[in-house]
């Protein structure tokens, strides 16, 4: 093929270009017009952040597409290492600024782990209901800002409403409005009083009775049936290879949640349903829509944890015994939780008689989720790329954490 | 007069700066300004997420009229430099200020921004201030800082554009050589 | 799923790793230099040249199926062996069998996953690619390349994923040190605060 | 306009002094400064307007510092677009990224001349007047991909190919559901069509039978597309193309594309108005002729107006964006058929009404038949 579009790359390295123009030759058999190579983002509306996607177009379509991340990698693995344990949970929390207490949360599950520290009841009680708190302001910002990539501002706007009533639950208990550092190592911060627990549940009926509204604004609403009703399809084979998790892989069918299959903290102890991928709901197995209405539906069974772990919380004191000047003895630990996006897991290692770990290393569940549009956006057009993009719930400050 | 004079007035007949009808002008001239701020709709990091609800329903920045965000640098007026400058980033985001059309601002938001923040001293991969690439004309401290401290930066530039008749650091910069603090100092 | 919240006298087995290591034995008898079957975070090393064997095996095994590569970290011992070694730990996890209660002691009661290290000498720090194997590994290597400094190799390109492409050294070696600058932008490194 | 003239000459003295053409031309000018600053005036307060209903629609405010209620804020931001730099890029064709602003600014406004505000109150009473609209509405696809073009941008050319593809195939619909009107109307002249709709409300053209209902909605929903108005808004899908065809415009070329957009809105939505909703008959039977309360007329004409562009700002923060293979299908497959059918329809229901009902010898043919 004498004629080739230009390259993809970005400072002449060999990256992308020999798999590309495998793929081209697969798809080339038809009718091609002069092809376009386009830079999304990194200042782009619909890429969510500082990703960049170099997009080969053929007029509207996608005929190969290179994601580059690392835009703002901001060394917490470096700092992980550097920082005395406790001192890192912060760092956390500004992985994936929009499940802050969720990162806390495994975060301080793998240095517990690795110290043996005991959470006390009610601890983890305030845990659970609090990262429930912020999987549904996560999934509130997803839904809503899927709205604007698809055209909708409203619901976006709309969405606000709640979550800023979330933001301000977390902001009284916590004094932070996005970045809380509210689970410490052994247990949280501080106890919930009654009037945070009655305003919560205040939240919880607001939330619930406004659902409807999102729903019909886009659930329920043609056009967006539209634009994701077979849009980005990841099916099964595609997401456990590429590693994908969350409601991306229940998405595509399989029944797993680590929260109930495997329950850290004290999932066990909560009945809920975990929503996945099934072909009655509208669309296909593992497209956009479904992608979508996972997130809905997981917004409710949050809401029912939130409720139950509510009722059972016992009494007691809300911080375990920390020794001072905690140095774990030399070990490792792997522990994986279920964040808004997909599964977030913890590896550390101490090399012991040390405050710093050795290795800290995690996994943000949208590196492994946004490495797989190269395979589900080729062919699709570039509306659905967006589509694909936002569906996909992608956070870049965990992409390259 | 002269001691206070506009960098932008600088070549004209010192009889005519006083003159009440070009005070005028640009008086009206910056009262556009100061009230059509459309910013860039470019987020970093964390601090975005604030951005955004600064301009979301709760605090709404429309009734600035600084609630236009624009995709384009093209069409912006405002770079809100929210969440963390990487070194890899760092061309990119003087591209974008690049491609602004004059008068621009930048308001440097969050600690990461400022200087590094609580990645300046491990952060191998943070640039240590965002005024080491671009001019920053408001700063923003907190970690993230609310949405109330963005209005409130948002309002200092305005009445900073009334008062400066409209110049934007880089242009100061521009005009005097001096770079940072000292231009401003020189205005 | 109760009984396994209590703690046994003596600390079991975990049976996913345990059958792991039977399959892995099974087959290449020579290729698991140690194995830790108990603790909160057990193990199986291979050598790297049966890692690529060792992963096949365990991905397309009946007792393991373990299809999905969930982690991969690279982990510098620059005080190890004869002039440090670097340390590759692949935790891979199955989303084909279902969990089963009584996982003995594991960080977390039931979790079916698996940690499989490779150890090679720091230089040149070569492991054999599982990108193949399991598509998302790829930029995983890629990540583990750009701060460790794991050299992948059988793999399509190997190069940087979150840092520049002209960044110099790899972050997360011991024994790296901060640049002054990169293309003049001041870095200022820690000791200098 | 001439006989606005013809009676200003005889009824003023000093003016019959003057050579005719003279006056002629003075009248014209003025005229057409008047149509222009009323006409960009209103586009700029369309903007304030939409982004008020749309702040209340999303539980915010809106602009409301800048002036009372914020009134004056598109003066704000025209001021400022008007003192910003003028950047063309060193890879734009200079030219033609010059021209093209003023091009797209043409099309939107020259058409302003040939509808009336309200009795007798037009610039220039044409008889081919809906035609002339939708021929100077259609030179703003010249524009636009003249600019996209120009702009050496990839994100423009695409929006520019959109537009393109959408405008273009948008014009069938439009012109077919106002070709309706026409056989309804037996005439194109927009005053005409205006006052054979008055008297009372079922006298409006959208009340007159089933097509002519149709015909207003199919008239509507591709005016929304031809003014590239969510959910049609795919030329400048923020999330997708950046800002569309006008990416790499700054300052006040920007500007002009912006008001150009929302002046085009104005005009569809006065056309709209004329053309089913009775233009400035208020619904019941009043004469409104006279010297003074024709500007009542041009009053409840401009009411009519803003209730359509609230309709247009409305469904605009509703719904998502459809994509670019469900729009085309929309065109071709829904309503170009539907509009066809319109014509057709109206054809026959013309006919039958002369025939049948007996034409304009009893009252329901002529409400049939109308001016056909």
């Amino acid at each position: 093929m004498a004629e080739r579009g230009p390259d993809l790359r970005s400072g002449g390295e060999p990256e992308g270009a020999v798999e590309i123009h495998e793929r081209q030759e697969a798809v080339g058999r038809d009718l091609r017009t002069e092809e376009m190579v386009f830079n999304m983002g990194p200042q782009h509306p619909a890429t969510h952040g500082v990703l960049r996607v170099a997009v080969r177009t053929d007029g509207e379509h996608v005929r190969a597409l290179q994601p580059h991340v690392g835009n703002i990698h901001r060394c917490a693995e470096k700092i992980g290492e550097s920082l005395p344990y406790y001192q890192w949970i912060p760092y956390l929390d500004r992985m994936d600024y929009l499940a802050a207490i969720c990162n806390e949360h495994v975060g301080c599950m793998a240095i517990e782990r690795l110290g043996g520290i005991e959470v006390p009841e009610r601890a983890e009680y305030i845990r659970v209901i609090v990262a429930e708190v912020q999987r549904i302001l996560s999934h509130l910002m997803a839904i809503g800002v899927y709205g604007l990539d698809l055209g909708a501002f409203t619901p976006f706007l709309h969405q606000f409403r709640e979550r800023e009533r979330g933001m301000d639950l977390l902001d009284h208990i916590s004094g932070g409005r996005l970045l809380y550092h509210y689970i410490r190592i052994g247990g949280v911060k501080r106890d919930l009083s009654q009037d945070w627990l009655d305003e919560l549940d205040a939240w919880t009926s607001e939330v619930e009775r406004r659902m409807p509204e999102y729903n019909t604004l886009l659930l329920h609403n043609r056009v967006f049936q539209e634009r994701t009703f077979r849009v980005g399809i990841i099916d099964r084979d595609t997401g456990v290879r590429w590693g994908v998790t969350g409601p991306g892989l229940r998405a595509a069918g399989v029944d797993w949640d680590c929260r109930r299959d495997a329950p850290y903290s004290i999932y066990d102890r909560f009945d809920f349903e975990v929503p996945y991928g099934a072909s009655d709901i509208g669309g296909v197995l593992g497209d956009c829509f479904q992608r979508h209405w996972i997130r809905v539906r997981e917004i409710e069974e949050s809401l029912k944890i939130i409720r139950q772990a509510r009722e059972q919380m016992p009494e007691g004191p809300v911080m375990g015994r920390v020794p001072k000047g905690f140095k774990p003895p030399a070990g490792e630990v792997y522990i994986r939780g279920e964040n808004p996006r997909g599964e977030l897991a913890c590896y550390m290692v101490s090399a012991g008689k040390s405050d710093k770990a050795w290795r800290a290393r995690c996994r943000g569940p949208s590196f492994s989720n946004i490495a797989c549009i190269t395979e589900i956006a080729e062919g699709q057009l570039i509306a659905d790329l967006v589509a694909i993009i936002g569906s996909l719930d992608i956070v870049l400050g965990e992409v390259d954490r | 007069m002269p001691d206070d004079a506009q960098p932008g007035e600088v070549l004209l007949d010192p009889e005519l700066q006083q003159s009440v009808i070009l005070t005028k002008v640009q008086w009206v001239k910056d009262w556009g300004r100061r009230n059509a701020l459309w910013p860039m709709a470019f987020g970093l990091a964390c601090c975005a997420m604030e951005m955004m609800a600064t301009a979301a329903t709760k605090y709404d920045l429309d009734r600035f009229g600084a609630g236009v965000f624009r995709a384009s640098p093209r069409q912006s007026d405002l770079m809100i430099v929210a969440g963390t400058l990487s070194h890899k980033m760092a061309p990119r985001l003087k591209r974008l200020w690049e491609q602004m059309p004059d008068p621009k601002y930048v308001i440097a938001m969050g600690a990461c921004v400022i200087g590094g923040g609580p990645y300046s001293r491990y952060g191998y991969h943070v640039v240590q201030g965002v005024d080491l690439i671009v001019p920053v004309d408001v700063y923003l401290p907190g970690c993230p800082p609310r949405p109330e401290a963005l209005i409130d930066a948002i309002r200092k530039l305005q009445f900073r554009i009334q008062e400066r008749t409209g110049e934007s650091l880089a242009t100061i910069e521009a005009k005097t050589g001096r770079k940072g603090a000292g231009a401003a100092r020189a205005s | 799923m109760s009984e396994s919240t209590d703690t046994p006298a003596a600390p079991p087995a975990d049976p996913v790793t345990e059958r792991a290591l039977a399959v892995l034995q099974a087959a290449i008898p020579d290729g698991v230099v140690a194995y830790e079957l108990t603790g909160g975070h057990p193990w199986i090393q291979v050598r790297a040249e049966d890692l690529r064997a060792a992963c096949w095996l365990l991905r397309d095994h009946a007792d393991t199926k373990l299809d999905c590569c969930h982690l991969i970290s690279g982990v510098d011992w620059p005080d190890a062996g004869e002039g440090g070694e670097l340390e590759v730990v692949y935790h891979l996890c199955s989303f084909e069998l279902k969990p089963e209660p009584g996982y003995g002691q594991r960080a977390l009661k039931n979790d079916p996953w698996v940690a499989l290290k490779v150890r090679v000498p720091r230089d040149p720090g070569e492991v054999p690619t599982v990108m193949d194997i399991w598509t998302g590994a790829d930029w995983h290597e890629r990540e583990t390349w750009d701060l460790v400094g794991v050299r992948f190799t059988g793999r399509r390109e190997l190069r940087r994923i979150l840092l520049p492409d002209d960044w110099p050294g790899h972050p997360l070696r011991k024994d790296w040190e901060y640049p002054a600058s990169y293309h003049g932008v001041p870095i200022i490194p820690p000791e200098g605060y | 306009m001439q006989s606005l003239l013809d009676q200003l000459i005889e009824s003023t003295s000093w003016l019959q002094g003057l050579p005719v053409g003279l006056v002629y031309a003075a009248g014209m000018v003025i005229a057409c400064n008047l149509v222009l600053v009323y006409a960009s005036a209103l586009a700029g307060e369309t903007v304030w307007l939409e982004r008020r209903v749309s702040g209340r629609m999303q539980a915010r405010i809106g602009p409301n510092r800048v002036g009372p209620q914020g009134l004056l804020q598109f003066l704000a931001d025209g001021l400022k677009l008007l003192g910003k730099e003028d950047i063309v890029p060193k890879t734009a064709d200079k030219p033609i990224f010059l021209i093209a602003p003023i091009i797209v600014f043409v099309g939107a406004f020259a058409a302003f001349a040939v509808v009336p505000f309200g009795h007798y109150l037009v610039a220039a009473d044409m008889n081919v007047g809906i035609f002339l609209v939708l021929s100077l509405t259609s030179i703003e696809v010249v524009g636009i991909i003249m600019a996209g073009w120009a702009s050496n941008s990839k994100w423009a050319i695409l929006g520019a190919m959109r537009e393109v593809a959408q405008m273009v195939s948008y014009e069938l619909p439009l012109g077919l559901a106002a070709l309706s009107i026409v056989v309804l109307a037996g005439t194109m002249n927009l005053s005409e069509i205006v006052y054979q709709q008055e008297g009372w409300f079922w006298n409006w053209y959208v009340f007159r039978g089933p097509f002519a209902f149709v015909a207003f909605f199919a008239f509507f929903v591709s005016a929304l597309a031809a003014l590239k108005r969510a959910p049609f808004d795919l030329p400048e899908a923020e999330s997708e193309l950046v800002a569309g065809f006008h990416t790499e415009y700054t300052g006040f070329r920007f500007a002009v594309f912006f008001l150009a957009e929302y002046a085009a809105m104005i005009l569809f939505s006065m056309v709209t108005a004329i053309l089913f909703l009775g233009g400035w008959s208020p619904g019941f039977d009043i004469d409104l002729s006279g010297p003074l309360s024709r500007w009542i007329g041009a009053l409840i004409l401009f009411g009519k107006t803003i209730a359509l562009l609230f309709v247009m700002i409305w469904v605009r923060w509703t719904l998502p964006r459809f994509r670019i293979d469900r729009v085309m299908y929309l065109c071709y497959k829904v309503l170009l058929p539907v509009s066809v059918v319109c014509v057709v329809g109206m054809a026959i229901q013309v006919l039958l009404a002369m025939t049948v009902f007996g034409g304009r010898a009893n009252a329901f043919g002529t409400w049939l038949m109308g001016g056909g």
